[in-house]
């Protein structure tokens, strides 16, 4: 991949950390100069992610979530991962409305608010072993 | 991240201020709960006036309450969401059963 | 060392990063509920440290800057790290007014400023290998 | 980042605004030291009202600055330091070179 800046970022799956985990993307994200709004878009995808890994990925217990970001000319492109539980089906659990944690008021939104939030979405995850969601988003340059 | 209650006839007006996360989202939930049913009420609005943030799991947050306030014949309503807060609202299919309106007396009148 | 929340970053050294390193401690020292300028001084301090290792660390060259943020009540520990060309003295590079880079404009002050802004700071160098920063803060609960 | 710059009487006065560090350490000094020389100047005001940040990159900055300055038998001096900027300024022992001062005419009538 080439980039021309590039982070990366560990903390703990603890729930106080995901508007911590929204604030450096949002900081670092602000090197491509972009809108209020494509910085509240990007902030809500990541936002979802990193609370899947919490609730999902780790089911409330403290495991250690990697976020990284590159920037190259006009795209930023966020990687949130976990070594949590992994996804059987990746396929039905991005489907909207689809939760495994019903009884928890999930809305199965998660994967449709990335979707739509940002211009491309890929996951991979293996069970057992944990889940990797690549997100991308263009950001125009001279509005 | 707080909540203020007030009552408007039999509507129960919940103003939340902040971020609403997954963090926070078992506070607002207990805390609504709650008041609905010490204050008596039926009807339920959420004021996102003061919502700077929302994602995904405060749309549960409403669906949730939506789901109690239906079994005691109430009506959901969200006012004052921001341009943000409304992709996210239509996005989640959230208008499917839930109306959004300008402001709370707009709210109260189709109550 | 015992915490109740960690984070690590790794970030390019490049100098736009400066902010971006100051805006993701100041985030994550915010569970402290520090004070205004207790948030002033750590973004001071870590400014210092990230500044050194661009400058001093790897000469301008690209390498790996790690920041690491330990919280555990009432004080948060930090670290910044490069693996850059380290320090021959570290007793004599610690004296206010003492700086490798007259040609530069640089204060010489780093280190006295990081010493006056923190609470605590150890510097572990190996020329050749890199350079560890670490520094302390009190944060002053019921303000 | 930006820097704006006025003259009053011979005194240069450059008004930073934003944050001071090693990043824009290079602009800011280029930028002062062209608009010393055009503007054929003597003295030199720091007005650091709009500063939000300030690391010993900007100590350098002065300190580089007041060499020059005194090269021409002028003087520096800052205005508009806030709390935090003052600390710096005095364990940095700047203040042993440059006054600091209240406000621009406090400096004006010192120079
Ligand atoms: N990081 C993850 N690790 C394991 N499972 C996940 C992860 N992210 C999502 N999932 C699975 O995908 C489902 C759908 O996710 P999502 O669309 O975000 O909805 P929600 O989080 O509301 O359940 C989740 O219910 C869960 O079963
Ligand atoms: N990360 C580092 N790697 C290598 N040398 C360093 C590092 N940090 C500091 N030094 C050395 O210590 C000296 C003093 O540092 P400092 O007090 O910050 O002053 P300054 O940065 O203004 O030179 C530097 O000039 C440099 O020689």
């Amino acid at each position: 991949m080439e980039y021309t800046n590039m982070m990366e970022l560990k903390f703990l799956s603890k729930s106080q950390n995901e508007s911590f985990a929204r604030t450096v993307v949002a900081a670092f994200a602000a090197q491509l100069d972009p809108t209020i709004e494509e910085i509240a878009d990007i902030k809500t995808a990541v936002s979802e992610a990193v609370t899947n890994c919490i609730i999902h990925g780790y089911e409330n217990k403290i495991g250690i979530i990697t976020l990284k970001a590159f920037i190259s000319d006009h795209k930023i492109i966020i990687e949130v991962i976990d070594e949590g539980k992994g996804i059987e089906d990746v396929e039905k659990a991005m489907q909207p409305l689809f939760t495994s944690k019903l009884e928890e008021e999930r809305a199965g939104m998660g994967f449709t608010v990335m979707q739509t939030f940002m211009d491309e979405l890929e996951v991979e995850s293996t069970p057992g072993k944990g889940t990797i969601v690549r997100m991308t988003k263009y950001i125009r340059p001279n509005k | 991240m707080g909540i203020k209650f007030s009552k408007k006839e039999d509507s129960l007006i919940a103003k939340i201020e902040g971020e609403l996360d997954h963090h926070v989202s078992e506070n607002i939930k207990n805390a609504i709960n709650e008041e609905y049913v010490k204050k008596s009420c039926r009807n339920l609005i959420f004021d996102l006036k003061n919502v700077n943030f929302m994602d995904s799991s405060g749309i549960g947050v409403i669906i949730g309450r939506y789901k109690k306030v239906k079994e005691n014949n109430g009506k959901v309503a969200i006012v004052n969401a921001n341009k943000q807060l409304h992709k996210l609202i239509e996005v989640s299919g959230l208008l499917r059963i839930v109306k959004c309106y300008n402001d709370i007396e707009e709210a109260l009148k189709d109550m």
